[in-house]
């Protein structure tokens, strides 16, 4: 394939980036597709997260849905009627402007809540890894997924457990409802105008991709693909064991955990029955389908899932039968046609659907290409569908 | 090897068990600053142990290893190469999925200072530190004979040769002070063991380097080394210069063997 | 529709009113609760027949909406929010039906609220979704009406009235020490909250009230430590797919002597007939269950002609005891829709409120000014051949 | 020179600390329940008899996980792939057999000769069942993805398991449906100092037992076993060796599928309940019990599984059903702390 | 005829063409060796007649039959068995299981007794018989991987770089041994670097140069051409 040239490729990045900001003023505020699509890409967010832990530094984890509860429960604790008794039952308020001031409970402004989610996650990642420090391969995988289950264990079974006035979580009944984000100089977000909603999660991406470049061209990033391939050697070549790995989980919990915070508040509840060990296994297959390490995989793979999860399977293919006339109810096939789809997809297309250039190397693909490249650090370079 | 010499390493009394079986015995050694060491002896014998002791990747059962003065028995293997000890591998162990270049890059990460928010926000020094870094990888390569044209492929898809070169380009480019070499030459021809050779000599005159070597190609260990140690069974049997080793007769017993110790004998006859 | 006589001015429609209206039901399809749900929606699609998708002038169509995703198997706020985000987008749509579970309730009631949408429950018995009775937690349930419009009724009995129902059977029959579970659900876990109260007020010991892992293959070990207790009764506060059957049979074998006891939630064919997977009738023999319903037989016309339609329909003549809720919940849609005249959003959450002295499937019954039903009679079956049968009716907090 | 002994890199207590707990602490954490609960029961109650019920009750339940564990830990081992379908196979095993009692009009009456010749018919035919379809799936959808990265076959087998789950759904519906109780599961066969044992307990741990043993030997000896280790340790060296790697691969799913469909009928006799969800909860379990044991080591899956059972059944009794899941992990993380290649898991040479 | 015929193969990775049309000959009860630099394609010749990497062109053929594209157990059955580059000896099982694993295509008697010859020849690997592989230094695994070889009692050897990482005096065993199956009828195809050794034992040989033959003669006269004494003799 003919190599683009990189002012091609600047103009290409500013294009992608002013379709995706300005996408919602042509469509519905309060529609379906700003809703899908609003989702969607918080959960880029989080797939782009586990990119960096799985992708990147080749640690398995089955148990990322724990940044997400995490997240999700930062939100509901400083974001909500939670605490309701808190301060007399006057509720103390950060910042916060709008129908949350006047309510009981702790509201805090949604930046400080990031913040915090982003604090919590990252510790939880590096206490999730440090058990983990010393395992190889899926051993890795089965404690990462313990702790997710654990998580979701402590969610559900929070209502049961006290102290501070307090219960840790409210279980299966949730907190409901959740703050909605109200950021500074703008008008408190609701639940029927999306848009705003769908530039926060645009700008999230946003973030994440940058920051998942530039991981992964650097210091840091060679060291993550060095411990994956042979942790032995990379340790005897300087590379620090704990920290780099830890880096990794904290890194890649962070945007579980800012995720997490932003779909509490957008979905309006925090409920312990999120936290299933199917979520991690979802977002999973976002990266895996989409091109493990490859970041532009991952995010046109967690874009494919989330809309075959959210769009496809529940609104398409459901009404096929009512349309054509045919009393025969399908929601009943969904998860085996959800499950089909993985396979099928993942069987066409092996490496994921656009691999990592490391993959491509590998099958002896495009070496020529990669070598009169010489600079790909640039994002539209990977975006080529090989 | 002058007394006042200072040793940039030194091992003592160091032993190795493995459940019942003791890989290394009560060895004590010394790398005097800039000269090569050659560690031989027959398969099995403790070399690969004893570098894995001294590289941090085992922790002795017994004894003490000081890296020019510091002590760093069971030490972090990575600490221990930021301090200057680098090494390569018997069974070759690079990145698989990186390039050479990149694997060679990786060797230096110990020299580079990129943390997560340099690495994130890339400031200019961390950008003229990246560039630095390629330059100097691909220098090395060069300079262990990798043809450039080979640097942007991935490790695994090298020939056994060449992935040798790239993991001895990968321990040299952290400008190490001691380097460890476990059979560099083996999957070498001739001609290329004997450059090996000269560029150890070169490393050694020109960066002051020490080297500690692990080798089964007499010609090589002859050629090279200014001190010899045999080890066998874990133990140290004899030690000493070059000659003097290869023919003392519990070594031609134990690792060279007769017909070999005649033919070193006949070629250094012929050469001399 | 035969059931307007009542209801008052469902005649007066203004001659301009009529047009096509849109009732949507948002309730999980997927996962353990889906023999319930879509009984419901065959009880829905019944009731809309009936009167050939008319409400008055209105036509009437009809949507099912999943609020549970494939990948997560049972509901997900995402699937919920988007369900009542696209109701309340869409004009056309008058009544909103659902959701199943009151966590999703909590969940589709603030957005519905806020587009004045009227919402009926089938199946919620939470008590906060609409009083801060004792079971309501603090702040509730104002902090699901952000605007202060209520839109939101219930045609199932909230867990307090149940729960008492329990209670006094248990009494009644003698038991002294009670061995209780609940599915941890916001129904199971509720209503478990209420047994408790009520058995504690008539002096039943309740010597613990586990809530299970849904998913355990077997409950011998928890069943063993109510026999080390010495329990003479047992109650399992859930529904039948949150393991039901086998709580039944692990506690019937640790406990040979002990009676047992379940809520409206098994009170199925799934749960009492062997032949659909049921508990065994030696087990069953042991069994009673409160349901809300009474018996066929005390039915209004009405009600025995929805068995004898349901089964003329779809050839089950003993449907999930929710099929029924889901037929009532169209029925009164429909019924609303007619009254209001206008079909307008705030008319028909108005005639909502104003239901007064409803004959129904499930009996007589109003609406109270929270939107909960005034229906407080249980009826107690206990199992013959597979099925539930009438036993009597025990007045509530009795 | 005298040999210098260690450095003190720590001081001497916190040394002694650190060996006793990397020596003991394993053991420590494996006893603590038990003995605390044990404790517990003597002061309260006088006699064990109450933990030794619970231990008898994870024996049994253990050995079920013990059988699907085996299966999942061959496959796991020769693969290496978390084969999230394998529990989904473990159900249809049941399903089938549950099915195949009526089929051949197995009742609640039929006793002696009937009832063991019923039941072997049933065991063959769950075997071949669960044992086909374990080898489809291998190569439908994991043999495409033998070069592909070493995760994706992972994806085929969520997708798998999720259509067989729809597959049991559509089969039995959504709930657990109970089913005849052949054996009388929950009867009391007889009665030592207060523990009860019941026909199921004893079903469940006579059918394990010879099958473990007959599996060790199975790999350990036989010609396929032999196959089996090699292509798991090394295919193309394996292939040197003259072994057919996909015929072994396809074997080694055939058994793996086999001992799912025997789990599939102990299990469906045991509990006399299946359900279209059991495989999943059952497939979590035997991949905790294989990754617990060593992935790979047979014997290692079944300590694993009985570990799991008692976990279960102490938990269930004494701290609350709801927090079993989240004990039981909580006791796999520390086992992989303390031995992180698992409980009898070989560790290889590393270094060099 | 030749026992084995190799025919302007062509062997690719992905993209990468290894092999550039390969072509060479051994006769049986011949000992032929391969030298060539790093990189020259010597060990994917020896994978491509093992069937591990088959040539995308060309013909390769076995005692007259056409082995091009079968699968390598099958070519193992047929009688070829090699000793790989980097040892691959199977790390968690145990030295006598590899050994085993060596003869696994066998049913006859003599597998005891060609294990003995192997302990006699490696007595290291007997002393640790019960070591797993995995455990064992470099050329301990390498003495594995011969011996493994030989368990298979195959009509062709192909050896890539027997010695490396083997002790001078066992390197002088080894080749020994390999003087001797040859003369016992064994046919060898050898890829060393160190060609001393090799050119002694073989009659005939081959010099690769980046995926194609160079130069092929016999080993007498090789020894003596200058350009290859001084590349791979250390002349
Ligand atoms: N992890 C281990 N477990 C058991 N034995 C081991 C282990 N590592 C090494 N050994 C044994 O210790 C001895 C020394 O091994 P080492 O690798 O140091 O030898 P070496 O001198 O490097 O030999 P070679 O020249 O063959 O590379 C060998 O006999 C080996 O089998
Ligand atoms: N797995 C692979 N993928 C891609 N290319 C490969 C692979 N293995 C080898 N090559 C390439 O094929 C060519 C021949 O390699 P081969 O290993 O056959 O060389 P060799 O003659 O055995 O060299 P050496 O003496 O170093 O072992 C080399 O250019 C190498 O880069
Ligand atoms: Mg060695
Ligand atoms: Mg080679």
């Amino acid at each position: 394939m003919p190599e683009l040239p990189r002012n091609v490729r600047i103009a290409l990045t500013v294009a992608v980036i002013a379709f995706g900001a300005l996408l919602p003023l042509f469509v519905e505020g309060g529609g379906g597709f700003i809703d899908d699509a609003t989702l969607a890409l918080a959960y880029v967010v989080m797939a782009l997260g586990l990119n960096i832990i799985v992708g990147f530094a080749g640690l398995l984890d089955l148990g990322y849905v724990a940044f997400f509860a995490i997240g999700a429960y930062t939100m509901g604790y400083f974001g909500s009627l939670f605490h309701i008794n808190v301060n007399g039952g006057e509720g103390l308020h950060v910042l916060v402007a709008g129908p949350a001031a006047e309510l009981p409970g702790i509201h805090a402004n949604f930046l400080i809540i990031v913040v915090l989610a982003i604090v919590a996650t990252t510790v939880a990642g590096m206490l999730i890894g440090l058990p983990t420090l010393r395992l190889r391969g899926d051993y890795i995988a089965i404690v990462t997924l313990a702790f997710g289950e654990i998580v979701g264990r402590i969610a559900i079974n929070g209502d049961e457990i006290a102290g501070f006035g307090t219960k840790l979580t409210n279980g299966r009944q949730g907190i409901t409802p959740v703050d909605k984000i109200d950021l500074p100089f703008s008008e408190p977000f609701t639940a029927l105008n999306l848009r705003p909603w769908y530039w926060v999660a645009f700008t999230m991406v946003l973030i994440v991709l940058f920051v998942n470049f530039r991981l992964r061209d650097s210091r840091l990033g060679r060291a993550w693909i060095a411990l994956r391939e042979d942790e032995v050697a990379a340790v005897s070549m300087g590379v620090p064991l704990v920290k780099t790995k830890l880096l990794a989980y904290g890194t890649g919990a962070a945007f579980g955990g800012v995720s997490g915070a932003f779909l509490g508040s957008y979905l309006n509840t925090v409920n312990a029955d999120q936290f299933q060990f199917a979520f991690s296994i979802f977002i999973l297959a976002m990266v895996i389908l989409g091109g493990l390490g490859s970041i532009w995989g991952v995010v046109v793979g967690a874009i494919a899932l989330s809309f075959i999860n959210n769009r496809l399977i529940p609104d398409v293919l459901n009404d096929v039968p009512e349309r054509i006339g045919l009393d025969f109810d399908l929601t009943e096939l969904s998860f085996g046609i959800f499950g089909f789809l993985l396979v099928i997809m993942m069987i066409l297309r092996p490496e994921g659907l656009i691999p990592e250039r490391r993959r491509q190397l590998e099958l002896g693909e495009g070496i020529e290409d990669l070598a009169k490249t010489g600079d790909d650090d640039d994002p539209v370079y990977q975006a080529r569908v090989p | 090897m002058s007394p006042e010499q200072e040793n940039i390493l030194e091992a003592h009394g160091v032993t190795k068990q493995f459940g019942g079986l003791t890989a290394v015995n009560d060895v004590s050694f010394a790398i005097p600053q800039g000269s090569i060491v050659s560690l031989i002896g027959p398969n099995g014998a403790g070399k690969t142990t004893f570098f894995n002791i001294l590289t941090g990747l085992y922790k002795p059962t017994l004894g003490r290893v000081a890296f020019s003065g510091k002590n760093i028995t069971a030490g972090r293997p990575d600490k221990i190469m930021a301090l200057g000890v680098a090494r390569t591998f018997q069974n070759i162990r690079l990145f698989g999925t990186m390039t050479a270049i990149e694997n060679v890059m990786v060797g230096q990460h110990a020299r580079m200072k990129a943390g997560l928010f340099g690495s994130i926000f890339r400031p200019p020094w961390v950008r003229g530190e990246e560039q630095r870094v390629r330059a100097k990888a691909a220098e090395t390569l060069e300079y262990v004979g990798l043809r450039s044209g080979v640097h942007d492929q991935l490790a695994t898809n090298l020939s056994y040769g060449d992935q040798r070169r790239v993991e001895i380009a990968r321990a040299l480019a952290s400008e190490p002070r001691l380097l460890l070499l476990d059979e560099p030459t083996a999957g070498m021809n001739a001609q290329e063991s004997e450059s090996l050779t000269r560029f150890m000599q070169k490393l050694r005159d020109d960066f002051g380097l020490s080297i500690l070597l692990i080798e089964h190609d007499m010609r090589v260990v002859m050629g090279v080394s200014e001190h010899v140690t045999v080890l066998d069974h874990g133990e140290k049997i004899s030690e000493g210069e070059p000659q003097a080793v290869r023919s003392d007769p519990q070594v031609v017993e134990a690792y060279l063997g007769k017909q070999e110790a005649e033919r070193q004998r006949a070629e250094q006859e012929g050469a001399v | 529709g035969d059931d307007d006589d009542e209801g008052g001015g469902g005649g007066a429609a203004s001659p301009d009113a009529g047009g096509t209206v849109t009732v949507v039901s948002s309730l999980p399809l997927q996962g353990a609760q889906r023999p319930q749900t879509t009984d419901m929606v065959k009880g829905i699609r019944l009731a809309l027949e009936q009167v050939n998708n008319k409400a008055g002038n209105f036509t009437v169509k009809y949507e099912s909406k999943d609020d549970s995703t494939a990948q997560a198997g049972t509901w997900t706020p995402e699937a919920v929010s988007q369900n009542a985000r696209a109701a309340a987008q869409d004009e056309s749509t008058r009544v909103y039906i659902g959701e199943f579970n009151s966590g999703g309730s909590a969940v589709s009631i603030p957005i519905l609220s806020d587009a004045k949408l009227p919402q009926i429950s089938p199946a919620n018995t939470a008590v906060g979704l609409t009083s801060d009775e004792p079971g309501a937690e603090k702040g509730e349930p104002t902090k699901y009406y952000p605007s202060g419009f209520r839109n939101y009724v219930r045609i199932v009995p909230k867990d307090t009235i149940q729960g008492a129902a329990l209670a006094t059977v248990m009494k009644k029959d003698g038991c002294t020490k009670v061995a209780m579970a609940n599915d941890k659900e916001v129904y199971g876990a509720g209503l478990s909250r209420n047994i408790e109260n009520s058995a504690k007020e008539q002096q039943l010991d309740i010597i613990f009230n586990e809530g299970i892992d849904t998913k355990a293959p077997n409950y011998r070990s928890l069943a063993s430590r109510a026999k080390g207790q010495s329990a003479d009764c047992f109650l399992f506060s859930g529904i039948t797919s949150n393991n039901g059957v086998q709580i039944f049979k692990d506690f019937a074998a640790a406990l040979p002597e002990a009676k047992l006891y379940g809520p409206d939630g098994v009170a199925e064919t799934g749960f009492t007939d062997p032949k659909e997977g049921g508990i065994p009738a030696k087990v069953a023999e042991r069994v009673k269950v409160t349901v809300a319903t009474l018996d066929p037989a005390s039915y209004p016309e009405e009600g025995k002609k929805f068995f004898s339609d349901y089964e003329a329909k779809y050839g089950e003549a003993n449907p999930n005891p929710y099929s029924i809720y889901g037929y009532e919940a169209m029925r009164l849609a429909l019924d609303a829709i007619e009254r209001s005249g206008t079909g307008e959003r705030e008319d028909v959450v108005k005639a909502l409120f104003d239901t007064k002295n409803r004959q129904s499937v499930l009996g007589n019954y109003s609406i109270d000014e929270n939107g909960d039903t005034t229906l407080t009679d249980y009826g107690v079956y206990d199992i013959k051949d597979g099925e539930p049968s009438f036993l009597e009716t025990v007045k509530a907090g009795a | 020179m005298a040999a210098a002994s260690l450095p003190a890199a720590q001081p001497a207590p916190l040394r002694a600390v650190r060996r006793f707990l990397s020596s003991y602490g394993l053991i420590l954490v494996l006893l603590a329940m038990p003995v605390a609960f044990g404790i517990q029961d003597l002061r309260t109650e006088g006699d064990l008899s109450r933990l030794a019920n619970n231990l008898l009750d994870g024996l049994s339940n253990g050995s079920v996980w013990a059988l699907v564990a085996i299966g999942y830990t061959l496959v796991y081992g020769i693969v290496e792939l978390i084969n999230f379908a394998h529990g989904e196979v473990f159900m249809i095993g049941s399903f089938v057999a549950a099915g195949f009692f009526g089929t051949i009009g197995l009742t609640a009456a039929t006793g002696g000769a009937g009832l063991v010749l019923g039941l072997l018919l049933t065991l063959v035919l769950a075997m071949l069942a669960s044992g086909v379809l374990n080898t489809m799936i291998e190569r439908v959808a994991y043999r495409p993805l033998r070069n592909a990265p070493k995760l994706a076959p992972l994806i085929t087998a969520v997708g798998f398991s999720f259509i067989l789950q729809n597959v049991g759904l559509l089969w039995r519906g959504g709930s657990q449906q109970s089913i005849i109780d052949l054996v009388k599961s929950q009867k009391e066969l007889f009665n030592v100092f207060g523990v009860s044992v019941t026909n199921g307990d004893a079903l469940a741990v006579c059918v394990t037992i010879p099958l473990v043993l007959l599996m060790t030997a199975f790999i350990a000896k036989s010609r396929l076993g032999k196959a089996m280790r090699a292509t798991a340790q090394d295919p193309d060296a394996a292939r040197l060796m003259g072994i057919n790697v996909d015929t072994t691969i396809s074997a080694t799913f055939m058994i793996g599928g086999m001992l799912a469909g025997a789990a599939g009928l102990i299990y469906a006799l045991y509990q006399t309940t299946v359900w279209y969800f059991q495989g999943f909860t059952a497939g979590l379990i035997a991949f905790t019990a294989a990754v617990m044991g060593g992935i790979g080591n047979i014997r290692g899956a079944v300590l694993g599984g009985l570990i799991i059972g008692f976990i279960q059944q102490l938990s269930d009794n004494r701290i609350g059903t709801q927090w079993t899941p989240a004990i039981v992990f909580a006791y796999l993380v520390m086992i992989m702390v303390f031995k992180p290649s698992g409980l009898l898991g070989e560790e290889t040479r590393e270094a060099g | 005829m030749a026992m084995l015929e190799v025919d302007e193969i062509r062997t690719y990775y992905g993209n990468i063409e290894a092999l550039k049309g390969i072509s060479l000959t051994v006769d049986e009860g011949e000992c032929v060796t391969l030298i060539g630099s790093n990189g020259a394609g010597k060990s994917t010749t020896l994978r491509s007649i093992s069937g591990l990497t088959p040539p995308r062109l060309g013909d390769i053929r076995f005692e007259g039959e056409n082995i091009t594209r079968t699968p390598p157990a099958e070519i193992v059955q047929r009688g070829i068995s090699q000793s790989p580059e980097g040892r691959r000896c199977f790390p968690r099982m145990t030295v006598r299981e590899n050994l085993d694993m060596g003869a696994y295509l066998r049913r006859d008697k003599e597998v005891g007794s060609d294990m003995d010859r192997v302990f006699d020849l490696f007595p290291r690997l007997k002393e640790r018989e019960k070591q797993k592989a995995g455990t064992m230094s470099g050329g301990e695994q390498q003495m594995l991987a011969i011996g493994r070889a030989l368990m298979a009692k195959p009509k062709l050897l192909l050896l890539d770089e027997p010695s490396m990482g083997i002790a001078p005096i066992l390197v002088e065993r080894i080749y020994e041994t390999i003087a001797e199956i040859n003369e016992q009828g064994t046919t060898i195809l050898l890829v060393e670097q160190n060609a001393n050794y090799a050119l002694s034992v073989s009659s005939r040989a081959y010099v690769l140069e980046t995926g194609a033959v160079a130069i092929s003669d016999d080993s007498a006269t090789l020894r003596s051409n200058p350009d290859v004494q001084k590349a791979y003799l250390g002349g």
